[in-house]
């Protein structure tokens, strides 16, 4: 397709500068119009559910402790290798035992590859993002300040831990079958494969609801 | 009262030291300059000298004055930036091709 | 100041030789957008020679992805060109299927075609953003980004990231989009137009916009294939190459949608092209959020995230914690060796990716084949003979950036 | 023209030159010897069975161990006008590795060259302008080759060097005159000396 | 009070031209002229000559010497100043004869005596002020002056245009 | 006595500009803000009213960095130069009936000879930094401000020969006893390359070239910091305010208004001039830049002529009328 435009002006638009009057006055109206600017320190955007933020270990709400069993996914699927775990190994039983669990979040990338793969939802990135520093050791997070983190980020949106549903725990439109039973957490319909979807009448509705 | 001579001699005075640096400054750039000094110099002259006789003209032979050295700079200019071009170089022991 | 005795020695002729005049323009510049140097020679205000310097972001990509898996090297491309991430992503990931041997689900294609418009929005907006502020129209830039923040917060909508998206996987998406998102994406298409109106009053028939673009930086439709130009950078010479035409991928088969060229090949035809392409993203996201099918939105044979680095058994469900169903099975209608080259249509241009793979989870050579750095390569050729304001003007028009660029 | 017949098509003309054609998912690949590179290549971008004028892409490819002749030069050609695609594969053993420039065919060629050259250490004869490119000058070794140490060999930058000791230098000035050490110079007061 | 004035100026005008010919850096010269420019103006509105003034500073300082200092960064000047600024022989015989030249004048400006005086006094400058005095003069009496003026200026745009073009490669 | 009151003049005169300057920054930030759809400074006080003087106390104490290799007499005297020619100028402007420092017959020529001595401030800053790009810019401002001053001169030509005075207050005088009021309508052409080269004079939007950021960096005061760059910035918003007066003076009949607003004299001089003042935002707000040939094309090749077109319409018809 070629582009056609018409850059030649007429005598009257080149003596009385039309097109810059124009300008001038898309300027002058946008001078009433409201800002669309948001005052940063004083408010806020809303975060949509699911942004990748600072990291925390989960709490088990009832023995207190990282829900993570050291499987190690975690730590072989980032990009970064930025996760380091420690795990001793019960010789009888053969279960691992999480020693220590370090997210250096300065290498890390935030592609949110971890919690995806976490089979348990044991790790998490928070909708935290201010959390900068004027040195480096903060941001080297150890297990109990991975806790803090997960803790922090509770109260801060005043939320039952189960009633938080982060869609990285459970990706959006994947079928149950093939989700770790860890992560098979309830979901709304829209979230899951059968509730998904499409546009029909100048509207978003459900794929159910459009077949009848 | 300030008297006519004074104004002549600091003219003749600021005319000298225009000679001075036309005939001893390397730059030519510089010699124009000191031109544009003795230029000023007979100004002065000319405007002090309509003051006091009472009469405009020397004034207005001042304003002419302004407007050839107008014309002056900008032709010896013009040529000290061709000879630039030509010879890289404003100096007048480099600038010598009349000498041979 | 106090006079140094040195400085007192006489100079002679031969160290006063004339030496051009030279302007390095960056690596810490307000027009280069980055880390770009340019070594002008200068004759004036005219550019007699122009020699870029480039590298100052080199990462190391392709060797990072060689000692790592297909599907963690995804997120280094969100760091190629970070104005249009989901681009890169997109790219990438029809390049690994395509090694692969991995058709993706319909649903996946088509929400991958809308975020790659939706990229290319948000690339284009910048572009224009930036070559106004270059060519000095302040307020075109803060426009632009009102509508480029729309789409940031969208993206950040179904992925969680505005900027480092990482959206897709190899095999379809990382997940389904809300209805939420469709519906302002839908009512962001239906105002769009107006906005892109709205800087057109600005600047299109500006006098003083035309004559810094009309007749500046042009390059024949010849010198530009020659060149290696893609993108609308080609299409503004009148070329008409465009990946999305030429070998289809995604859902750009299933639109319809036209591929808009100019004719002198300056900067205004440059910028027509992209403001043209504007509207037919926009058009394009129509059609695709009207046309969304249902159904998976990952290819059901896509490897796994956490993949093998060798040919190895591949889990399907994990053994350990699934409800049972463990599904072993050896990987070698996937993992072959050879290799295969795939370009897609990013905002810059062609952005390929050409794969060497041993058989191996990783691949043994990914090089990258980045527009912008093509494009910097041009910049000698298409600055040449121009004055400096111009060379603004050309490397906003040529849209470069210096992620992409470096690697 | 379907791929495939093109490649035959080389074959035919340059049966000396053709070391064998390989297919990788409908794309196929040319393998040839250098030496006749640039006359194929532009054999190629001139033929108007061909027009390749689009050099989409061209880049090194390291084979220690795996091949004999260890580096491949990959010239991915694309013609706008008739839609074709192919690929060449030239190969450059380790002991002669240089190879024909081809920026005279493609303008194009030459940035993906430099880098070529930068990465893998494959001179480029006959090439306009051939430096470093995403390194700097003055960088050893050549990191896409395999045999380039992951950890860079225990070795920095030479530059890196410079800029280190240059930070360690000024690090004993006192710029802001916060230590209030009379025996110490400012940094300014030792750069007025020094010129 | 306007004694002081004037000595004032004077004496400015004579060390900032002395200093302006001995002057390494041409660009401090140039400076310093301005500085001269400024105080020849002062001397001029003592002189009741208020258009002057403002022509003197407008064409002088405002055109003529920006003229100069352009030049001046065209050519290579970093290096000037590291060099002696006189020629190497002429030094001390440029001084004689300046000196020279300046005692003949000072005799001449001792010797001088005034003229008849013409009709424009100082009341009546003041009255219709000096700018429509000497618009009177130029544009009566001296009407073919200022026309042979202002041809010289266009001579001179012409042939500065025609010295600083660079020539075409094809001719 | 006398010198006593124009001492007091001086003073509030200065007192007033350089208020009227700090709150053009804020007011130029707030109203291209808005014409951006955002806020503009919003931190310091009520809607950032404070920010002026945040801005002034931080360039106060901001270091001086002077390069090693500068010139430093020149250095230091440039941004001096600009500030005191643009200041200067001031003191003829006559701002009611009786009030103007120094009411001089040539006030015209003088307010041209201040605005062509302010290219030398930065011609200086441009060569004394020995940076390319200030340089660059010190280049690109005089010849710009010399060819514009041609222009600006002479589209005055036709306000002096309707006038017969060089005289500002006269200017006024003469206006409001001409048929129109105001010399807008019969020096319409005259108003329009005044205009122009007004906004090239002060360096503005869209002839910006000496300090264009995106390509000369920040052109001639690239190597200043501090209160030396705030002098520079001073000195540009004075020319903006001087210019400003002198179109109001000119061609929009000084402070005569439709009707007296009493105890106010010059409430119409200050609204005309904010509104031109305001114009220099606005034009910022949406115009491109022009490249530095086509500049130089525009005062040579169009203003210039159409200036002396003026002239020439002007001088016939005041000799076919009057």
């Amino acid at each position: 397709m070629k582009i056609k435009y018409d850059t030649k002006k007429r005598l009257v638009e080149q003596i009385f500068l039309l097109e810059i009057l124009k300008g001038l006055k898309l300027t002058l109206k946008r001078l009433f119009s409201k800002p669309v600017t948001v005052q940063y320190p004083k408010e806020k955007k809303p975060l949509f559910p699911g942004f990748r933020g600072r990291h925390a270990l989960i709490r088990d709400p009832k023995t207190k402790a990282a829900k993570c069993v050291a499987c190690m996914r975690c730590a072989t699927v980032c990009p970064s290798r930025c996760i380091r775990i420690r795990f001793s190994k019960d010789d009888e039983t053969g279960a691992r035992k999480l020693e220590s669990y370090e997210i250096d979040a300065l290498r890390c990338i935030f592609c949110g590859y971890c919690e995806e793969v976490c089979p348990v939802n044991a790790v998490v990135l928070t909708e935290e993002y201010e959390y900068s520093d004027y040195t480096r050791d903060p941001f080297h997070f150890d297990m109990e300040r991975l806790l803090k983190n997960w803790d922090d980020f509770l109260e801060k949106k005043k939320m039952e831990p189960e009633k938080y549903l982060n869609p990285y725990l459970r990706p959006r439109g994947l079928p149950v079958g093939e989700l770790p039973v860890g992560k098979r957490v309830e979901v709304p319909e829209e979230w899951t494969m059968e509730g998904q979807v499409i546009w029909k009448d100048g509207k978003a509705v459900s794929a159910k609801e459009a077949d009848c | 009262m300030v008297h006519l001579s004074w104004y002549l001699t600091v003219s003749a005075m600021l005319f000298c030291i225009g000679v001075f640096g036309f005939l001893t400054r390397r730059n030519i750039i510089m010699m124009l300059l000191s031109i544009e000094l003795m230029l000023n110099s007979v100004n002065l002259n000319l405007a002090a000298m309509s003051h006091y006789m009472e009469d405009i003209r020397g004034q207005v032979l001042v304003f002419f004055i302004i407007a050839v050295a107008a014309a002056e700079a900008a032709i010896g200019l013009g040529i000290v930036v061709t000879l630039f071009r030509n010879y890289r170089s404003v100096y007048t022991e480099d600038i010598t091709i009349l000498k041979g | 100041m106090p006079e140094n005795k040195t400085d007192l020695k006489e100079t002679t002729r031969e160290e006063m030789a004339y030496e051009p005049y030279t302007i390095a323009m960056g690596p810490q510049h307000p027009a280069t957008h980055g880390v770009l140097k340019l070594d002008l020679e200068l004759d004036g205000e005219t550019i007699l020679d122009c020699k870029p310097t480039v590298g100052f972001l080199h990462r190391g990509v392709e060797k990072l992805a060689e000692n790592m898996s297909y599907a963690q090297t995804l997120p280094l491309t969100d760091r190629l060109d970070y104005i249009a991430s989901m681009a890169n992503n997109v790219a990438y990931s029809i390049a690994v299927e395509k090694l692969l041997g991995i058709e993706v689900p319909l649903r996946a294609k088509y929400i991958r075609t809308i975020v790659m418009e939706m990229a290319r929005l948000t690339g284009h907006l910048l572009w224009l953003a930036t070559h106004a502020l270059d060519i000095g129209a302040m307020t075109v830039f803060l426009y632009c980004f009102r509508e480029r923040e729309n789409l940031l917060d969208m993206f950040e909508e179904i992925c969680g990231a505005r900027l480092t998206t990482s959206y897709t996987c190899i095999g379809g998406v990382r997940q389904d989009v809300t209805g939420h998102f469709l519906e302002s994406l839908y009512s962001f298409t239906e105002d769009f137009p107006s906005k892109i109106a709205e800087y057109e009053t600005l600047i299109d028939k500006n006098r003083i916009w035309l004559k810094r673009t009309q007749g500046v930086g042009v390059v024949s439709a010849e010198d530009a294939v020659s060149l290696g130009l893609t993108g609308p950078t080609l299409r503004g010479s009148g070329v008409e190459y465009d990946v999305r035409k030429h070998m289809p991928y995604d859902a750009y088969p299933y639109v319809d949608f036209e591929v808009p060229v100019g004719s002198k090949g300056d900067v205004y035809d440059r910028y027509r092209c992209r403001m043209e392409e504007m509207h037919q993203s926009n058009s394009i996201i129509r059609q695709c959020i009207e046309a969304l099918p249902k159904g998976p939105i990952r290819a059901p044979d896509a490897p796994d995230l956490v993949m093998p680095y060798a040919r190895q058994k591949r889990v399907v469900a994990d053994a350990t914690f699934a409800s049972g169903v463990i599904k072993l099975m050896e990987d070698t209608e996937h993992f072959i060796e050879g290799d295969v080259y795939v370009s897609a249509e990013v905002p810059k241009g062609e952005l390929g990716f050409y794969f060497v793979s041993d058989g191996r989870g990783v691949p043994y050579r990914m090089h990258i084949r980045s527009p912008s750095y093509i494009h910097i390569g041009a910049l000698p050729f298409l600055c040449k003979g121009q004055m400096v304001a111009d060379v603004i003007a050309i490397i906003g028009s040529v849209d470069v950036v210096l992620g992409e660029c470096d690697r | 023209m379907e791929s495939l017949e093109i490649a035959k098509k080389i074959q035919e003309k340059y049966p000396d030159e053709v070391v064998s054609i390989s297919e990788t998912r409908g794309q196929v690949s040319v393998i040839l010897t250098k030496d006749r590179i640039v006359e194929i290549l532009r054999w190629l971008h001139d033929d108007p069975t061909f027009q390749f004028n689009h050099l989409a892409d061209l880049c090194g490819v390291d084979y220690l161990g795996k091949k004999e002749v260890r580096f491949e030069v990959v010239y991915n050609l694309y013609s706008i006008p008739l839609r074709h695609s192919i690929r060449i594969r030239a190969q450059v053993p380790e002991d002669d590795c240089s190879i024909e420039s081809v920026t005279g065919i493609w303008m194009g060629a030459n940035w993906h060259e430099r880098e070529c050259y930068d990465l893998f250490g494959i001179e480029f004869m006959n090439h306009p302008d051939l430096r470093r490119i995403l390194l700097p000058e003055g960088w050893e070794g050549h990191p896409l080759r395999k045999d380039y140490p992951l950890d860079g060999g225990g070795k920095n930058w030479s530059g890196y060097d410079e800029v280190v000791e240059k930070a360690k230098k000024l690090s004993q000035y006192d710029f802001y005159g916060i230590y209030q050490d009379p025996t110490k110079k400012t940094g300014l007061e030792d750069a007025r000396e020094q010129d | 009070m306007v004694q002081l004035l004037f000595f004032y100026f004077a004496l400015v005008v004579i060390g900032l031209g002395l200093r302006i010919v001995t002057c390494k850096n041409p660009v401090h010269s140039v400076l310093l002229m301005l500085l001269l420019f400024f105080h020849m103006a002062g001397l001029y509105l003592l002189l009741n000559a208020e258009f002057l003034a403002a022509v003197q500073v407008i064409v002088y300082a405002g055109a003529i010497l920006v003229l100069y200092l352009f030049v001046l960064f065209l050519v290579n000047l970093r290096e000037e100043i590291k060099m002696s600024p006189f020629v190497q022989k002429g030094k001390w015989a440029g001084l004689v004869a300046a000196l020279a030249l300046l005692i003949t004048f000072l005799r001449g400006v001792f010797n001088f005596t005034l003229g008849p005086h013409g009709q424009y006094t100082i009341e009546k400058v003041q009255q219709i002020t000096h700018t429509k005095a000497m618009g009177e003069a130029i544009y009566t009496t001296y009407i073919l002056p200022f026309e042979i003026a202002g041809l010289i200026l266009l001579v001179a745009v012409i042939g500065g245009l025609a010295l600083a073009k660079k020539e075409d490669k094809g001719a | 006595m006398e010198l006593l009151w124009i001492l007091i003049k001086i003073i509030i005169v200065f007192t007033v500009v350089m208020i009227h300057v700090m709150y053009a920054t804020y007011f130029e930030r707030k109203v291209i803000g808005h014409m951006q759809v955002r806020m503009g400074p919003m931190r310091v006080g009520w809607h950032g009213v404070l920010q002026p003087i945040a801005d002034g106390i931080k360039a106060f104490f901001k270091e001086d960095i002077i390069p090693t290799a500068a010139d430093k007499k020149v250095f230091y005297a440039a941004p001096l130069i600009c500030l005191i020619s643009a200041l200067s100028a001031v003191a003829v402007i006559p701002f009611f009936e009786t009030f103007a420092i120094a009411n001089i017959n040539i006030g015209l020529l003088y307010i041209f000879a201040m605005s062509s001595l302010a290219s030398y401030g930065v011609v200086l800053a441009g060569w004394s930094s020995n940076s390319k790009y200030s340089f660059l810019g010190g280049l690109r401002s005089s010849a710009q401000v010399i060819s514009y001053e041609i222009a600006m001169g002479l589209s005055l030509v036709g306000v002096m020969m309707l006038a017969g005075s060089l005289n500002l207050s006269d200017i006024v005088h003469a206006q409001m006893q001409s048929s129109y009021k105001i010399y807008l309508i019969p020096q319409i052409i005259g108003f329009f390359v005044f205009v122009v080269a007004m906004f090239a004079e002060t360096n503005r939007t869209p002839f910006d070239l000496p300090e264009a950021e995106s390509e000369l960096v920040a052109g001639y005061c690239t190597e200043y910091s501090g209160m030396r760059f705030a002098l520079f910035f001073m000195a540009e918003y004075i020319g903006m305010i001087v210019m400003s007066c002198l179109a109001v003076i000119c061609f929009l009949g000084g402070w005569s208004g439709p009707f007296e607003v009493p105890g106010i004299p010059f409430f119409w001089f200050i609204l005309k001039a904010y509104f031109f003042i305001f114009l220099y935002y606005w034009v910022r707000a949406t115009l491109p830049r022009y490249r530095y040939d086509q500049l130089m094309a525009l005062g040579w090749k169009v203003l210039i002529p159409l200036a002396l077109f003026n002239i020439l319409l002007t001088g016939t018809i005041k000799s076919l009328i009057g």
